[in-house]
């Protein structure tokens, strides 16, 4: 057991993974003798070589297109885009191409993919280094999606994405990055892909969210002092609906917090799945604290984007008082 | 020196068997035996003859939009002869003659333009990507793919397939960039056929050759007859050598010509002379092989008229058995989404028939429909 | 007043807004000589020569990316992708700068681009010529998403998107491109952009769709003999909530038709807007008919995916029942 | 002929000012009045006291993450110089002299940095976009820049700037491609600093050099001493006379080096060797610059102490400037999302701080905040 950061435990699923199985590569952007630009992968390219920890050409559509061949060659990539923002370049490769090889050659190309992507905003860096594209990719079939929110959940679900034998995007939110510590177990473990986290339980109200707003989450019901039950998503393609609709319809009553854009985010369709699943248990309209339908500022208002604990906090209050 | 030439290039052009008969003897001897010649141009007429075929198939209603080959059939053939089983090619989708040599069964690629994903589950022990409609977009897989063989040092190469529009989509830089600087072993081959639906060549590039685009990359860089099935062969060895035993890249232009409209929905009269295609028509890849081999004696118009019939027989037989795969069952789509279906697709499925909450039991199929497992094409 | 399919409505309104303003000019792959391959700008080329319809190179980053810079030197460029599924390749030029350029440089450089993209499923086509992305674009803040279900609101909003200060992505559903005719004003006019079409007055429930679907709901509704209130969204983003909200008020039960995926769709959003605004006025959950959480199958199945008026019409029966 | 030439090409490097001191009068002779080379020097003096400042700016906690431009100077500087005022400059975040001496306020480029978009509204009579983070995006806004212009028969052109990594990226080829075969007027200069953070030019190009990336679309490339003012200016006139008079691009690689961190979150040392970096300090633009003055006595120590001096209060001022402009109000980044604010934004805005349903008024600033109007550079 050691008290790992979110990125210690990142790098240590890395090594665990590289060292029991040799089909796993990485590439990506600064990866190698760098370590990465937020150093996940420090000490990668000295234990295992540059002909696993690779330095790309800086090509985004590149490093996801050759890791669909790199797949289809029977090696397990494990690629990083270096920033949310530059997943747009690669979007084609991803969306149209890696998503869909396995159906559209009926299973004769799987495609064990990890794309490893920092996410979202609150470290004061420039423009497009702070998105919160999640829901692009959970709209898109094909891809799983997954957020940890932990250094515990990041070790496992990073284990498990790994050795996931279809595309799984692994947004890792930058601003928990290094902002605590955590017991993880130094031997291999996975976290399921698939399931929720409930971080505290209560009775009042059911909160769900995911990555770095979680923490936010924490904040608010610590001072709030309400019985609230978080859920942390973890996976948001295929999400877990059966440990939130259990939730809702003993709560009655929801708050769904992300940092993406409102309109069309997975707070939508979370809101939409409990309405048809707990239709008759709902006892107010669900609240959304999210980002707002603009681009993200730069760093001077970003704070007035992201939904704080205080924002949360005021929903919260907004629900129980319906 | 205030200016001073740092560095210098120059392309080349390739022809062995020309369009007036001419064949080159030092290059051209040996290159390939006879019997494979004969056996290659017996593979051209079939590849025609099903091209033919797919054309009034689609005209009456039983495919889908078809784009045909003809004109083109040198280029992949010639690659694919040149190249190993073991090697990957990673096509577009005129690359039906390559194709077919390297083992893709014919009825896949027709099952394919029916509409049916099943057409692109090619068979294990053949190395080949299913067709890529998006354009441009597979030259990245192929980069990736010889990335993994050098890896695991199987030997293998990758050869990947595209057409003079598709050199000019980013993923194309990206691809040969990638491979020109990893040092992978993969051979770039464009099949410049003068047009990319009704958009000339001119452009997708105003440099004198496509060749050159190789150049950006310190790629090793030819032009290529592409009607000349032997001056393919030839380029391709060479390339073949290169990747296999240097791990380097190489790009080839060959150049070629669409002898009928883009697809089955295109129409080239609106946009295209009648004089360029007749002055391409007489440098038909077929006519001009069939002529060498008349005039060494290794063909006779009886062997003519005996091949074209039994392409004929066998397209008809590969029709039928393209024809012959039942309609995948209602719903099959939500299989293979996932190795493991998740709960909510399995849901989705379930219920589409009966439901759009999907708290329903279902009527529709929960298997995967078996891939259709078609007997090998040569 | 002509009698014109969507096609013919569409080549018109780009005709007489190109008479009118000559700072309009297209640009993409064979829409010069060749008319585009539906034909859409048929006869322009002729008509206003190859300076102001120009085929460019096969590359769809390339056609966003240099119409950002014609709308910065002052022109309005109105690009065609070929189809939706060739958006991918751009969705960087377009998400990442088109959608930013006004409020990342404070309006300094407005992008008053119009992108034509045919969209959505049901003509026999071969893969990624049939999906619905829409949703993609909608979640993008930024953008402006306009998908006309008839000829006469496809002339006034094509209209009302060229003239429009900032970007639009006007999709043409393709499955309707010449299904019916309509009378045309010859003249111009605007459609206003954020406003839906009540299609069908009615009581007893409300549906709300877009594009071809539309038809599909029509169908569906006579066939089963409801009074149904059939609202046609027309804009995307920004979608017109006070229509739908006073239609719901007073009908209290919703189907959503789209044909893109269900998942984080559009169809989401809108169910949740409706809980939120309009919660005491429900009488049953929001059902959606959409397409699944799949690829889009290739053509031999792809009337199994759409969703037709027979799911329509078993949606409506289920939210009456309820 | 089976094996024949179709295309030769040479690349060729020009320097007029090495970096022993060495000038090429033939070349450089009348190419800048002597009293322009002062101000130029003088300009790049600014810059660099700017760069240093901005430095301990973001290390004291006042600028977000800052990306030095130390050592660069001549390239965008030379560019600038050489183009008309009517011709926009379309750079990535290393061109601080060309941008300034182009007519940017600084400030708004500190503003930029200190997390502010307003840094971004280029005053109306300056022909420049905003920095560009995302790289290898820009150049096809240049490209279609460069299009407007001839569509509107300006005269203007479009000169783009951007690093070696930057032509990895697809977007670089398709903005060149369009600009050769659509024949728009600008001009590609590539800065190879040698890195790309942490990745070596050899990753991005395999090929000796960056300049042949332009033989792939047949247009004119030719490659410079980037730390040579001279040979950079000698460059672009001939591209502009291309651009300006055959609406032809041409691409120019500058060889430069990046003598600082790649940005303020960096640190070299982690991948870079101190001799290389040794031997480039040596090469310093301005260092060599200050030289050709002395040895023709156009400059003196004593003008270099006063000129430092006035670099120092100038950049004071600029600081002052960029920290005085107030914060923007809260949720200020709704506005400008589009010319109207949609209903829906305004309900979010106007409850942004209040509710999550939106039902409430509103605390927060309802008008959006005028750009900065800041004095011009020079
Ligand atoms: C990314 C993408 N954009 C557009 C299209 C539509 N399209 C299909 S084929 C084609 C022309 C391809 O030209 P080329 O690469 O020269 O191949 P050819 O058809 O001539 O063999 C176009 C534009 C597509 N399939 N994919
Ligand atoms: C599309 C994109 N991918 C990755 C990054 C992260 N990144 C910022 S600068 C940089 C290196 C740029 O190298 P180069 O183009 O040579 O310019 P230089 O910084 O050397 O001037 C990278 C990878 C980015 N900003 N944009
Ligand atoms: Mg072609
Ligand atoms: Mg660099």
């Amino acid at each position: 057991m050691a008290n790992l950061t979110l990125v210690q435990a990142i790098n240590l699923a890395l090594i665990q993974e590289m060292e029991l199985d040799d089909r796993v590569v990485l590439l990506g952007e600064d990866i190698g003798r760098n370590g990465g630009v937020f150093r996940v992968t420090e000490g990668l390219w000295q234990r295992f070589g540059a002909e696993r920890v690779v330095d790309t050409p800086l090509a985004e559509s590149g490093i996801i297109g050759t890791s669909i061949g790199l797949a289809m060659g029977g090696m397990r990539p494990v690629p990083e885009i270096q920033f949310e923002g530059f997943l747009g370049p690669a979007y084609d490769q991803l969306c149209s191409h890696a998503a869909r090889f396995r159906t559209r050659t009926r299973g004769r190309f799987p495609m064990p993919i990890t794309v490893r992507v920092p996410v979202g905003g609150g470290i004061h860096a420039p423009e497009l280094h702070s998105d919160s594209p999640e829901s692009i990719y959970v709209h898109t079939p094909g891809i799983k999606v997954v957020m940890p929110a932990s250094p515990y959940d990041a070790k496992g679900l990073l284990i498990s994405a790994i050795r996931d034998p279809d595309p799984v995007i692994f947004f890792e939110p930058k601003r928990i990055y290094r902002a605590f510590r955590e017991d993880v177990p130094e031997d291999e473990y996975t976290v399921p892909i698939g399931k929720a986290r409930v971080v505290t339980e209560g009775d009042d109200l059911t909160i769900v969210s995911w990555g770095a707003p979680v923490v936010d989450c924490m904040n608010a019901i610590e001072a709030g002092g309400r019985s609230a039950e978080l859920i942390d998503l973890r996976t948001l393609y295929p999400f877990d609906m059966e440990t939130i609709a259990a939730s809702v319809r003993r709560t009655g009553r929801v708050v769904i917090v992300h940092e993406a854009p409102r309109t069309c985010g997975l707070g939508a369709e979370i809101a939409t799945r409990i309405m048809e699943e707990c239709f008759l248990s709902l006892e107010a309209p669900i609240q959304r604290v999210t980002g707002f339908d603009t681009i993200m500022p730069y760093y001077k208002l970003e704070l007035d984007y992201l939904p704080g604990a205080d924002r949360v906090g005021r929903a919260i209050e907004e629900v129980l008082a319906y | 020196m205030p200016v001073e030439p740092v560095y210098r290039a120059e392309i080349s052009r390739v022809s062995i068997l020309d369009e007036h008969g001419r064949f080159d003897g030092a290059l051209g001897a040996d290159l390939i035996p006879d019997a494979d010649v004969v056996a290659l141009y017996e593979h051209m007429l079939l590849c025609r003859t099903l091209d033919e075929i797919a054309f009034k198939l689609q005209r009456s209603g039983r495919m889908g939009t078809y784009p045909q080959n003809m004109g083109q059939e040198a280029a992949s053939l010639g690659a694919a002869y040149a190249l190993d089983r073991r090697d990957w090619m990673v096509t577009c989708y005129r690359e039906n003659a390559g194709l077919f040599w390297h083992g893709v069964p014919p009825e896949l690629i027709l099952l394919h333009w029916m509409g049916d994903e099943r057409g692109n589950h090619i068979p294990a022990d053949v190395q080949a990507t299913p067709i890529s409609i998006p354009i441009g977009t597979q030259m990245l897989h192929a980069a990736g793919l010889a990335w993994a063989e050098k890896l695991r040092k199987t030997g293998a190469i990758a050869c990947t397939f595209f057409g003079d529009g598709a050199t000019s989509e980013g993923d194309f830089h990206e691809a040969a960039n990638f491979a020109a600087n990893l040092d992978l072993p993969v051979i770039f081959v464009c099949q410049n056929n003068g047009w990319a639906i009704s958009v000339p060549s001119r452009i997708q590039s105003s440099a004198p050759t496509f060749a050159q685009r190789g150049l950006a990359y310190g790629m090793e860089s030819i032009q290529v007859d592409g009607n000349d099935l032997f001056a393919v062969v030839y380029v391709m060895r060479d390339a073949i050598r290169r990747a296999r035993e240097q791990s380097r890249p190489t790009f080839i232009e060959a150049v070629t010509y669409r002898l009928r409209d883009h697809t089955t929905a295109d129409d080239a009269r609106r946009y295209r002379d009648a004089e360029e295609l007749a002055a391409w028509e007489k440098r038909d890849p077929l006519v001009r092989l069939r002529g060498w081999l008349e005039s060494r004696r290794l063909w006779s118009p009886d062997q003519e008229a005996a091949a074209k019939e039994r392409s004929q027989s066998e397209v008809n037989a590969i029709v039928a058995r393209a024809e012959g795969i039942a309609a995948p069952a209602a719903g099959d789509f939500f299989n293979h989404m996932y190795a493991e279906l998740p709960d909510e697709l399995r849901r989705q499925r379930d219920t589409m028939r009966t439901s759009s909450l999907g708290q329903d039991p279902s009527e529709c199929s929960r298997e995967p429909s078996p891939p259709p497992s078609p007997a090998h094409a040569h």
